[in-house]
């Protein structure tokens, strides 16, 4: 089986961030090079910036969030998650213990400022979504965007913001200090379906659904450096994982990088399988909280393929 | 002023005999200045001016301050668009800049980021000329002026009557048909200032020249020029005299002084141009 | 022919009506492709997004200082609190930094040691990139506008500093010399040499530096706030509303515009004693 | 007493000295606060950070055109590949930004009417806020180094340009009209009268735009890349490793005065003629 | 040159008595200008000069252009560092600006961005004179020179002459102890010249000031003044001969030129500088 194309560049979107670390992991093991792939990972500072590279051409394939692919689809572009790194989206809200030190129920948000990571990114999906099931509208509270880094922590810390919805590693330095309450967790399946009502995907590996085509057996070598990953974190502990991340990402906090990776190893998929239903789950939440969506219909069975897992899978056995 | 009347009618008669052969001619020139921002404030520098300098000929041009010679030089060439009148170059109607003038203004004019020796040659320069040639001829005429060996210097080096003989290198060495000069050796000693009065004088004899020059000093206008205009005091500046001076040539501009029709020429140019001042002094002096 | 509508002064605005609707066709031409619609937006949805913006809905913004709200200002339409918000960190941010550059460009200019010891130092502030700082300055100057204000000052300030510094320095010596004899002390020479003989060096900077107002308010939005077109605009690219984006970037350059115009006519009033050409009336 | 240790030209290089210790002293007081460390990091720390860039592990760094790989480069520690992107990115901004800027400026000066019709649209570009232009520049230049040199050319363009503008505005009326008498056609105006008389306004563009250009291509590759410095500055920032921000901050402010030393050597040739004070020697 | 030898050395023998009560007094000057770039490039301007300017007295210095008349205002006026050598203002030694000073520049040094009425007014308003006043005498000055009516122009839509009028009552209008005043008429006509000179003369003999006063005319130089200073051509100019006018005053400058006194003090001086430019013509023309 030849490659069509050695030569990979992959866009993602905070490399660092647990969301993404299977890639980190196929990368570092020499998964991909053992595929015979030549991969190129550009960070971009968000989500959605790893994604215009892709539809602009520069980059083959992004590791993003599922939404994207659905997002696409309403404007016209076509593309399709071929591989699942997470099956949880692993954000977390919590309220800051310095502003609302009394706080009881959800209702106590409305009127404050709540943290994002960006206005319009998942962590204000998922907040916005949370409140709007306790019956609390996005004009009720304000979303301020934070970012993921020292200005998210920074910003809890001073008592800018009153609740912050954003992901590990910043919500584990928050929980070890004891500066917020989390509320709400995705980090584990249970309240994932608690808050989706169904398995919700996160990371995947995406790609134009022309590059699929035109690149079968490329696609296929990158879901099977993927899925070797994934299955090697189900039996990592997290000694192997301090061995293999790069040193950069420990924070020059060892404990605290292994606290948060026990935390959201329940969120990463076991297999890489796009389950059916978490596509479902996916488009709901978007339509919920997006009125562009809200009209449209999507044709899901595009946004996702499971075809190259399944033979990955296949062949790991 | 009567005698002064016939003079500049006998002259007046001249220009529109001379005004095709002309080197340069300006005729009936009126200059209004206008201020950009308040369109109502304005000042007519010249009004109805005609002059007209044969190929060839030394003329001068005495007049009291702030009349309006520095003007109409740049009329001349080509710098200042009249607001009425046309400007004849060797016939031509001119339109843009008058390309066979060389002109040595008033103010400082050097590049300041130039030696002396390459504001000498940067006409030369702009022609084309090949370095070597351009750098020997500039050697030259720095060696004219009287400054063999300030080549190097940058013009705030140099003093200021310095500069003033850079700048007439400058404008010399490019040979131009017409010679526009504005008070070239106000910055100069007396002696430095004859030692370069002939050396213009040679030049302009040995090529003949038409040559149109700006000087306060009577004696420097007399002792050089085929004819002397003499300038009303502003505003609306016009000739009110033209003296032809028939003194023998070729001159030693030192020598000339002494001689009796020189002595003469001043007293009558005197006249005509002292009452001007005065009045012109008086006017500004009592002026709103 | 090209005699005929060759630009001049008369038909000047007709030639820049000109250059917009092409670049408006260019535009429009671009998005007929989708690819260039993802990027570029489609013009006419754009001018739409901009006419909701300015009609539809309503916005409010709660005027505070420190903990208490002073007052509550309501609008007819969505944008203007955004706008308003905007608007008042660029003005600050221009403001202030104009004046810390002029101040610290003077300084130096006239002390030759403190500009000796202190150039590396500021030539490497300049030389930081300033996004890094976008979270300490929300620690220092909180969320709201003032963090925004620090960060576009941090652009603004290099730019007046560096051309006020050198325009002090090109001071004409002879014209100073004379000052001095004169009797002029140092801050007279100051207010009547080295402000009045820098006044173009100044208003050169200000043009570029009321662009960078701007960017730097819209991206110190972008970095975290809960209002401004910034953020609107950075809230429609999560979104993947390129449109919106785009319609931000107009309403910004239309104020940006008008901020520039103000600087140019107070250039004009200040600079009428220099010299220009054609100053003789044609009749 | 004050008198002994007054900063002068001999004790220049002990006073930078001086504030540079007290720098780094504020800043370790600073970090002995952990509040302090979190923000600003610890100074020891960094520089043990730039040690072990420059020392430990090894770099590599394929040079290719297009899909074809020319050559490997192998470096004997980690920072050296970023560097050079880094580096090559800021030199190739300043370059052509630069040039494009004095084209520009130069044109624009020279023909009035060109300069009218363009000109709210040039104020327009400046005011835009160049962060959104990225992922553009990514479509059309790719995500090799030439995006982030746009993005940076962006930022040196505009600088230079309205200086260069301003500048060839500020000719002394009367050595352009000896210039031209002297018979200096439209190209020998511009290199001999122009430009000369607009150096000091270039550089002082310049000295403001070698910082900018180290910022456009850090902010560059901060917003998307696979090396450089700004990458790694990405990195640490999102695992909070405040040490490693501020030491590739540091390495590149000392690239920037490297740069801002050549530009100022090359200024310090081109205007040897400007008079300066205190020309007589003192015995 | 014997004469002249004596008369240097008589006069040498009195800035000795004179130094301690001198107006402005330059004792044992030297100026060597480097440059910056190349430490070994240098040039000996002025060398051991020793000049004392009592109270009330009224010294013209000439000299060959280039000889460095203007670097000994700029150091009288403290803007120049001499090499070696003391300058002592009413007894004190000089060190920075010399604020007992007005000094009328050479070249062009109004401020652009003021009009001719502000530039006239500029040193009493930094003196904090009130505004009204101020004007008032700003406009007394402006008619003085002749200039009435010109205050609300800027400097660039004056002529040249204009210019170095508003210069004078610039520097004029502040009434300082010492005058210090480099070609301040060279760009005017003789006629608007002389009422210039008598304006001056008017003011001094009125206030008795200390004049150091550099001029290119020695007949403008003998008509004003008490004593005339000829410098020897460069480089390393120094005094080479002092001479005291002995004409009555008051004087009119345009009469005195008839006194038979001022045609043989003429004759004199004009001996010793004539040799001196001629000397001074030859080296720089055949300077390396
Ligand atoms: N740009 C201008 N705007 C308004 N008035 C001007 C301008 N230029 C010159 N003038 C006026 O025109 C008149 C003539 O000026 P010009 O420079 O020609 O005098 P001039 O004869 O050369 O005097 P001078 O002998 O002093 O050099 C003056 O009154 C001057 O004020
Ligand atoms: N900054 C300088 N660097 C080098 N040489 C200088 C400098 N300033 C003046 N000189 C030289 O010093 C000499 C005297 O200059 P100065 O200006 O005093 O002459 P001056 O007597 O005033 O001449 P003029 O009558 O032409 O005004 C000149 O040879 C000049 O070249
Ligand atoms: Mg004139
Ligand atoms: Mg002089």
């Amino acid at each position: 089986q030849t490659l069509e194309k050695p030569k990979v560049s992959i866009a993602v979107g905070g490399k660092n961030l647990f969301y993404y670390l299977p890639l980190t992991v196929a990368e570092q093991l020499g998964y991909f090079k053992d595929e015979g792939l030549q991969v190129e990972i550009s960070d971009f500072a968000g989500g959605s910036k790893a994604l215009q590279a892709l539809v602009g051409g520069s980059a083959d394939v992004v590791s993003g969030a599922f939404e994207h692919t659905i997002d696409m689809q309403v404007k016209g572009q076509n593309i399709t998650a071929f591989v699942l790194q997470g099956r949880a989206p692993q954000i977390v809200l919590g309220v800051s213990t310095k502003n609302l030190p009394n706080y009881k129920s959800l209702q106590d948000l409305k009127g404050k400022k709540i943290g994002v990571t960006a206005p319009g990114s998942s962590t204000n999906m998922l907040a916005s979504f949370v409140l709007a099931k306790a019956g609390i509208k996005p004009g009720d509270v304000s979303y301020i965007g934070v970012g993921t880094s020292a200005g998210a922590l920074s910003a809890v810390r001073s008592g800018q913001i009153d609740a912050i919805a954003n992901l590990d590693p910043a919500i584990t330095m928050l929980q070890q200090k004891n500066d917020i309450k989390v509320i709400v967790d995705t980090r584990t399946m249970k309240d994932t379906l608690d808050v989706f009502g169904g398995p919700m995907p996160a990371a995947t590996l995406y790609a134009s659904g022309a590059f699929i085509k035109k690149n079968p057996n490329t696609t296929q070598a990158l879901t099977n450096a993927m899925v070797k990953a994934l299955k090697w974190i189900q039996t990592a502990g997290p000694d192997d994982i301090v061995k293999v991340v790069p040193e950069s990402y420990m924070l020059g906090d060892r404990a605290l990088y292994t606290a948060a990776f026990l935390k959201v190893k329940e969120a990463y998929s076991p297999d890489g399988k796009i389950p059916d239903e978490g596509a479902q789950t996916a488009l709901k939440a978007l339509q919920a909280y997006d009125p562009k969506i809200a009209g449209k219909t999507i044709d899901l069975t595009r946004t996702y393929t499971n075809d190259f897992v399944r033979k990955a899978n296949d062949k790991q056995r | 002023m009567q005698r002064t009347g016939t003079v500049s009618q006998e002259a007046a008669q001249q220009p529109g005999q001379q005004a095709a052969h002309a080197a340069l001619s300006l005729d009936n020139i009126t200059c209004t200045f206008v201020s950009r921002e308040n369109r109502a404030q304005r000042y007519t520098a010249m009004a109805d001016t005609t002059l007209n300098i044969a190929p060839g000929e030394f003329v001068s041009v005495v007049g009291p301050t702030g009349c309006g010679k520095s003007t109409l030089l740049n009329v001349g060439a080509g710098l200042l668009q009249p607001s009425s009148g046309t400007v004849r170059v060797f016939g031509e109607e001119l339109t843009g800049l008058n390309r066979r003038a060389g002109y040595m203004f008033q103010a400082e004019c050097l590049l300041p980021w130039r030696s002396a020796l390459q504001n000498v040659v940067a006409g030369l320069q702009f022609r084309g000329m090949p370095e070597g040639e351009a750098n020997r001829l500039g050697e030259e005429w720095l060696a004219r002026v009287g400054l063999k060996g300030f080549g190097d210097r940058y013009p705030h080096q140099l003093s200021g009557g310095m500069r003033k003989r850079v700048a007439l290198a400058q404008t010399l060495v490019l040979d131009p048909d017409i010679i526009l000069m504005d008070e070239p050796f106000s910055a100069l000693d007396i002696q430095t200032r004859q030692l370069m009065e002939n050396e213009v004088l040679d030049l302009w004899s040995a090529k003949k020249k038409a040559v149109l020059f700006i000087t306060h000093d009577l004696d420097e206008a007399i002792a050089m020029s085929d004819r002397v205009v003499v300038l009303s005091a502003g505003p609306g500046t016009h000739p009110i005299g033209e003296f032809v001076i028939d003194l023998p040539r070729p001159r030693d501009v030192a020598e000339i002084r002494a001689h009796p029709r020189f002595v003469e020429l001043h007293a009558q140019i005197w006249d005509v141009l002292r009452e001007e001042v005065l009045k012109g002094y008086q006017q500004t002096k009592q002026r709103a | 022919m090209w005699n005929l509508i060759k630009p001049r002064q008369s038909s000047l605005r007709f030639w820049q009506l000109a250059v917009l609707v092409l670049l408006f066709a260019v535009w429009h031409g671009i998005s007929r492709n989708p690819q260039g619609a993802f990027f570029f937006g489609e013009p006419l949805a754009v001018l739409v997004r901009i006419w909701q913006w300015f009609t539809v809905g309503n916005g409010s913004l709660e005027v505070s200082l420190g903990e208490t709200t002073l007052f509550t200002l309501n609008f007819p339409a969505e944008i203007y609190p955004h706008l308003l918000v905007t608007l008042t960190e660029t003005v600050l941010a221009f403001g202030v930094g104009t004046l810390l550059g002029l101040g610290f460009g003077l300084w130096l200019a006239l002390s030759p040691m403190a500009s000796a010891i202190l150039d590396p130092y500021i030539k490497a502030a300049n030389s930081m990139p300033r996004v890094i700082l976008a979270p300490i300055f929300a620690v220092w100057f909180g969320l709201g506008i003032w963090s925004k204000v620090a960060l576009a000052v941090t652009l603004v300030f290099f730019i007046v500093f560096f051309n006020v510094y050198q325009g002090v320095k090109e001071v004409s010596p002879v014209i100073l010399a004379n000052a001095r004899m004169l009797g002029a002390n140092r801050s007279q020479l100051l207010r009547q040499v080295y402000l009045p003989s820098a006044t173009s060096w100044v208003f050169s900077s200000l043009h570029t530096s009321v662009g960078l107002a701007f960017v730097g308010a819209v991206v110190g939005e972008y970095l975290g706030s809960a209002r401004g077109v910034g953020y609107l605009i950075l809230q429609a690219e999560g979104s993947f509303d390129i449109n919106t984006v785009f319609a931000g970037i107009l309403v910004l350059t239309v104020f940006a515009l008008a901020l520039d115009t103000i600087v140019g006519v107070v250039e004009k009033r200040l600079m009428k004693w220099q010299p220009k050409s054609g100053e003789t009336e044609k009749l």
